[in-house]
């Protein structure tokens, strides 16, 4: 019972994270009907910026190591942030901005471009060798009664149960990194979601996604909307990276490119455009790759990448717009 | 001056390989009119056909079988290719634009991860390829090689011969049309299920091709030789082409003396500490330019701007 | 404007010729041609030209550098010696075979070396072996262990042991020493290294009784083992063995955390790297790998090597910087018997060494051309190795 | 032709075969609003007719439907007589229906020659053979294709820009390559979306003239929406007047423009 629960835990903590960085691509896209290659490059940055405010030794402020821990992790979803919004927002000015009006199959390949040149960037500013991420997070416990009479750790498994008062999230792992990576998570996407949904710019920035002629009527300039839309993909991205880092402990700068690729086919799945669908579409990869790994013997879990690209074939088929997607009008 | 002409040849095979691979690009992208992402898809197809078939050669087998398998080898692979391009002739009539590039790259990456995981293609680390062809080693290295240069630089331009006339001709002309506005063509009684067949039947074929030649000359295949960058530069090489044959065969030379010059430390001139830093960069300063090239010219080095030509 | 046709076509035959002649006009400036030995400034010795392709970068990025760096430490001492002057250049290939088949070419054809260091990994070793026996230039690497590597003709030869051997040693050490009866196996089955060292452990280790209970897979570079991790906590098996690169175990120790705890752990010397602390955050406790010496060995030899390595590079020599320094000693030992300096004859010196005392032990090629060698099995603690046995052929 | 535009209706008596196109209620639904409800309409080979209305009229829906653009939700098409129930817009081609459009849609990656003899009908299927072959009859249909697409252009004006390509035309003369590729088509009926729009005068008469002279030596039925009555005047046998997806007159010219002004509340006369 338990090896299920964790294996869940950890398809979901995978499948947030692909999740995190397909609303990315989903929102640009949308956006401006662009598939943005270089998406998995920011996820690569936002690890690197976190990487190096986690190693900084100037966050000491308060005393207990709760609180050193605490600041670290704030600082650093700040940093990974920042980061990959900056450079997403970059590539968008230098690299995007005047060909993706001219012509689709050009901006495409400029994507793939400067994703090229991030990685040989980051070979070069990162140095090429891979870099443990600093254990950042003591093993917090927080336990509290109710929850953890309920789930009777099973003979020989040491398990630990983490509760934040606020989000009664359980996530059942050896080291606080998962419980801490799960909290951020759990934040990021609903900030993500917050944002799009609920606040004005959000409400701009799908008008513009879906008929930038009417919304350009109405007053929306879409400009600054797409850029808007760039750093916040770039952020979320960016602190992916970071969490991605965090659990899994190694940062390279070829990082990126398998995670975004598989965040690409999240976010089709999901139907491109639509955040939730971008979520709801990393939460189903990423549990599918966890537990077909689990669950299927040695040798045939190897092809669960197969199985993935397989439903993006299925998906594209039978319902190019993927499970909440709806129709694109011609490019802007 | 020996071990040049060596140098020279052997890149050269590996250039018309990649000419006969671009005019296959050409076809279904110039041509057809489809966003492809997964032609690499087609090559490995030809290629572990001609690998797969090259090893049943028996050990001590007589030329005359060795003719016979590597003759074997290119139609079967070619023939799969054509096979893989018939397949996707079903979902590119209801995709569009960026779904069907979707469409391409996911079959060609769901042919290579099939490839990767099943241990008797050699799985990640690729099979060997039985030398049916005469090995090129001691001492006649270099008439051997020669002979290979030749065969392959006739393969590719007769490839791209072939390419231009079939542009030229009227069912160029007519996919050409069907491309550009699908509508107005059909309006016009222009029936693009055949056209489409034929198109793709010839682009994957080239593409298969270019697998099996690839294949017996380089004696090794892994899945790492058809990933997702090396089916994204041959595009570039034909968008930055004008999707015409001989625009590409212009590209395909520019960009490979720009990568050769910058790994050869600009053939020397620069050598010490630049030539150094020129190498270690070179990647990053290919992208960039390559970038810039696109953004320059996003139709086609020789093609002005105005004259729009995009599926 | 007509579309262009012809115009276009002259101007890119210009392009299409001018990469290859352009070589040319760099071939013109090397003035030592390659079969005349050139007198070495400094004194009698003869000169002869090297070429390093390494990975000194991706997943076996250490491997490459370190054995680098002993290479350069052991070219110092020679030239100083004087008896042979070794000029290197030096080229990465990212741990990619392709790209170690086009250097491979190019620093034979445009750089004109006489011999050729490397490649480093058994898959690059494994795609460019039958390029190196058609250019017919001797090539020995320092770290590729793999059986099929020397295989591949006359001209491929190596300074470590072989999987085979190793696989032997890690399976009598399970066993005899450590007593287990039942293991589980962790390959990377996109590493030929993985897979031959793994078979070879499993043959023996069931010749000698014991039980492989499961085995598992993953691929050079995946990031996430969690699932991995909990799947392999299920086993019943009293030893994990992984013959996988330091860059994927650092990775999967450090997501284990104390998953693991109950198990022994038992790897290849492509554990033996600083990176591998790093990368795991020192989360490694109850682990033995065989390696190719050991760094706290009282042996005069291996403890100069090591303070002159500390003293250069102010960090802790692995197997890898041994055995780079070794590879340097046994171009040396080889040139100075020689008769010429062309390649064919630089080869037959290096299949005919003997007895050469390097920091790794005694080397001798046998008729494989691979280095008879005993394996040294040592504990890895969380920041270091310690000596704990030695297992002959 | 003398300067001014004099009404001058080419007399050809209106044969008793069957009409070369035909709707009967032709019905079109976008979303719940009726973009053309129950339009019944023929035309007799060798006649032109007109069709005037407001924008959104229907009047361009009706002549996607009558080209197999867009399927009837309710109604049926006929060609020559035949019913077409659905089929594609080549199929319509083949029957012998061509058209122009009323957003320009030539094709940029072709010649201006090429994109006129692309329209030419061609019996036989191709082939990868024969395309990369080309024997002498390959080569010979070739010629004889570029000869008739020469002639076309000839008409139009625009033989001198054979091997130009469109981004080098103004738009007057685009819409002239336009109308010579629908000719190119050899059909029984042109429609024609807004032909004129964009022309200057002279183009327009030039137009004019080209129609006038089709429709009298090749007996070519006409249908062209448009919104200048001076061309309709010189040219149409019959006008329509569609306003909120129906016919609201039909008849000759005169009378059905009349009834646009009367509704309109101008003073005629």
């Amino acid at each position: 019972m338990s090896y299920l629960l964790t294996q869940l835990g950890n398809g979901l903590m995978l499948g947030c994270m692909y999740g995190l960085i397909a609303v990315g691509f989903s929102l640009v896209y949308g956006v401006a009907r662009l598939m943005n290659f270089a998406h998995g490059e920011f996820f690569m940055v936002g690890a690197y910026g976190a990487l190096f405010s986690a190693e900084l030794p100037l966050w000491r402020w308060g005393n207990g190591a709760g609180a050193t821990m605490f600041w670290t992790l704030v600082i650093s979803v700040l940093v990974s942030a920042a980061s990959g919004a900056l450079v997403s927002v970059l590539v968008e000015r230098l690299a995007y901005r005047r060909i993706r009006r001219v012509s689709r199959t050009a901006t495409f390949l400029v994507a793939v471009g400067a994703s090229i040149l991030l990685q040989q960037i980051g070979f070069k500013v990162f140095s090429a060798s891979p870099r443990g991420f600093p254990d950042v997070c003591t093993p917090v416990v927080v336990a509290a009664p109710t929850l953890s009479g309920w789930l009777q750790p099973s003979a020989g498994l040491p398990c630990e149960v983490a509760v934040t008062s606020q989000l009664q999230a359980v996530a059942l792992s050896p080291s606080g990194t998962s419980a801490v990576t799960f909290v951020v998570l759990a934040f990021a996407v609903w900030g993500a979601l917050f944002f799009v949904l609920r606040t004005d710019t959000g409400l701009a920035i799908r008008a513009v996604s879906i008929d930038e002629k009417s919304a350009r009527s109405v007053g929306i300039r879409p400009q600054p909307a797409i850029v808007i839309t760039f750093a916040v993909g770039g952020a979320l991205a960016g602190i992916a990276g970071f969490l991605w880092s965090l659990r899994y402990g190694g940062v390279q700068p070829l990082m990126g490119f398998i995670p975004g690729v598989k965040a690409f086919v999240a976010a089709v799945i999901g139907g491109v455009g639509s955040v939730t669908g971008a979520l709801v579409g990393g939460l189903l990869l990423g549990l599918l790759e966890t537990l077909s790994f689990a669950y299927l013997p040695g040798e045939v879990s190897g092809y669960r990448d197969a199985v993935t690209l397989l439903l993006l074939l299925v998906f594209l088929l039978i319902r190019p717009l993927g499970l909440l997607g709806r129709q694109f009008g011609e490019a802007a | 001056m020996a071990l040049l002409a060596d140098y020279i040849l052997t890149h050269l095979v590996y250039l018309s390989i990649l000419v006969i691979f671009a005019a296959g690009v050409v076809v279904l992208y110039g041509l057809a009119g489809v966003f492809t992402l997964g032609h690499q898809g087609f090559m490995a197809i030809g290629a572990y056909f001609a690998a797969g078939i090259a090893c049943l050669m028996p050990a001590g087998g007589s030329p005359i079988l060795a003719a016979a398998l590597l003759v074997a080898s290119v139609i079967a692979g070619v023939g799969g290719a054509v096979a893989g391009g018939l397949l996707l002739t079903g979902p590119s009539v209801r995709l569009r634009g960026d779904y069907m590039a979707l469409a391409t790259l996911a079959f060609a990456e769901i042919l290579v991860a099939l490839i990767r995981n099943t241990e008797a293609l050699g799985g990640m680390r690729g099979l060997d390829v039985a030398s049916l062809l005469p090995r090129a080693s001691g001492s006649a290295r270099l008439p051997i090689l020669g002979t290979y240069a030749l065969a392959s630089v006739a393969m590719a331009a007769g490839a791209v011969l072939a390419v231009q006339r079939l542009g030229r001709s009227r069912l160029g002309i007519a996919l050409r049309a069907l491309r550009d506005d699908e509508l107005a063509a059909r309006s016009m009684g222009l029936e693009n299920r055949r056209a489409r067949l034929i198109s793709f039947t010839m682009g994957a074929g080239l593409c298969g091709l270019a697998g099996c030649l690839y294949a017996h000359f380089s004696g090794h295949v892994s899945p790492r030789d058809f990933g997702f960058v090396q089916g994204a530069m041959v595009l570039l090489y034909v968008v930055l082409g004008g999707s015409t044959a001989v625009g590409t065969v212009c590209a395909v030379a520019v960009v490979y003396f720009l990568d050769e010059g910058l790994k050869l430390r600009c053939f020397g001139l620069l050598t010490g500490g630049l030539g150094d830093a020129l190498v270690n960069w070179k990647d990053a300063i290919l992208a960039g330019l390559l970038i810039a090239l696109l953004a320059w010219r996003p139709y086609g080095l020789l093609t002005a701007n105005r004259l729009r030509s995009e599926p | 404007m007509v579309r262009p046709r012809w115009k276009a076509l002259v101007g890119s035959l210009g392009f299409f010729l001018l990469p290859l002649l352009g070589a040319g006009c760099r071939q013109e400036q090397q003035p030592v041609s390659r079969n005349e030995g050139a007198v070495d400034p400094a004194g009698s010795g003869k000169s002869v030209r090297l070429g390093a392709v390494l990975s000194l970068t991706g997943p076996a990025g250490t491997m490459g550098g370190e054995s680098l760096n002993g290479l350069k430490l052991a070219i110092e001492d020679i030239n100083a010696r004087g008896k042979v002057h070794l000029d290197l250049r030096v080229y990465d290939d990212k741990t990619d075979p392709n790209e170690a088949a086009k250097l491979i070419q190019q620093v034979v054809q445009v750089d004109r070396v006489q011999a050729i260091v490397g490649p480093s990994t058994s898959p690059n070793c494994l795609r460019t072996g039958r390029l190196i026996q058609d250019l017919a230039v001797p090539a020995m690497t320092p770290t590729a262990t793999n059986a099929g590597v020397t295989q591949s003709g006359e001209y491929m030869s190596r300074v470590c042991f072989i999987d085979p051997f190793q696989g032997e040693a890690l399976a009598q050490f399970a066993r005899k020493d450590l007593g287990f009866r039942s293991a589980e196996l962790i390959v990377d089955k996109a590493n030929d290294y993985s897979v031959g060292l793994a078979d070879s452990f499993r043959s023996t280790f069931k010749k000698l009784g014991g039980e492989i209970v499961g085995e598992m897979t993953y691929s050079t570079g995946d990031a996430d083992f969690a699932a991995l991790i909990a799947k392999a906590a299920r086993s019943e098996a009293q030893v994990l063995v992984i013959p996988g690169w330091y860059s994927d175990v650092g990775l999967m120790l450090r997501q284990a955390g104390r998953k693991w705890d109950k198990f022994t752990l038992l790897g290849g010397d492509a554990w033996d790297s600083p990176q591998l602390f790093e990368l795991s955050g020192g989360n490694i406790h109850n682990a033995y790998i065989s390696t190719h010496y050991a760094v706290d060995e009282p042996n005069p030899r291996v403890q100069g090597f090591v303070n002159r390595y500390i003293k250069v590079y102010k960090l802790k020599p692995g197997g890898f910087a041994a055995l780079g320094y070794d590879t340097g000693l046994a171009f040396e030992d080889a040139i100075l018997r020689a008769k010429s300096l062309t390649p064919a004859a630089i080869k037959d010196a290096i299949n005919s060494i003997r007895g050469l005392q390097g920091v790794t032990g005694e080397i001798t090629l046998n008729s494989n051309r691979d280095a008879v060698k005993p394996a040294t099995i040592v504990e890895v603690l969380p920041n270091g190795y310690r000596f704990k046995t030695r297992i002959s052929g | 032709m003398s300067g001014a535009l004099e009404p001058e209706r080419p007399h050809t008596e209106l044969s008793h075969e069957p009409p070369v196109l035909a709707g009967s209620r032709l019905t079109k639904f976008y979303g719940g609003v009726a973009a053309l409800e129950r339009v019944s309409l023929e035309i007799p080979p060798g006649e032109v007719i007109g069709v005037v209305g407001a924008n959104g009229a229907g009047k361009s829906t009706l002549l996607n439907l009558l080209t197999g653009a867009i399927r009837p939700d309710d109604g049926e098409v006929y060609v020559g007589g035949r019913p077409m129930n659905g089929q594609s817009p080549a199929a319509f081609a083949h029957a012998g229906v061509a058209r122009t459009f009323q957003k320009l849609r030539l094709f940029p990656s072709l010649t201006i020659l090429e994109n006129v003899c692309v329209a030419m009908p061609s019996t036989e299927r191709w082939s990868l053979r024969s395309a990369l072959l080309r024997g002498r009859s390959e080569v010979g249909r070739e010629e004889d294709e570029r000869a008739r697409g020469l002639a076309l252009l000839r008409l139009v004006g625009l033989e001198d820009r054979a091997k130009h390509l469109i981004g080098n035309l103004t738009y007057g003369q685009r819409r002239l390559v336009e109308l010579a590729r629908a000719l190119a088509r050899e059909a029984s009926v042109v429609l024609l979306d807004e032909p004129a729009a964009g022309m200057n005068a002279n183009e327009e008469r030039q137009l004019c003239d080209v129609l006038i002279r089709i429709n009298q030596a090749r007996h070519l039925a006409l249908l062209i929406v448009e919104h200048r009555w001076a061309l309709l005047r010189r040219m149409a046998h019959r006008a329509l007047w569609l306003s909120d997806g129906r016919v609201v007159q039909e008849g000759a010219p005169e009378s059905v423009f009349a009834a646009i002004l009367d509704s309109a509340g101008v003073i005629t006369r």
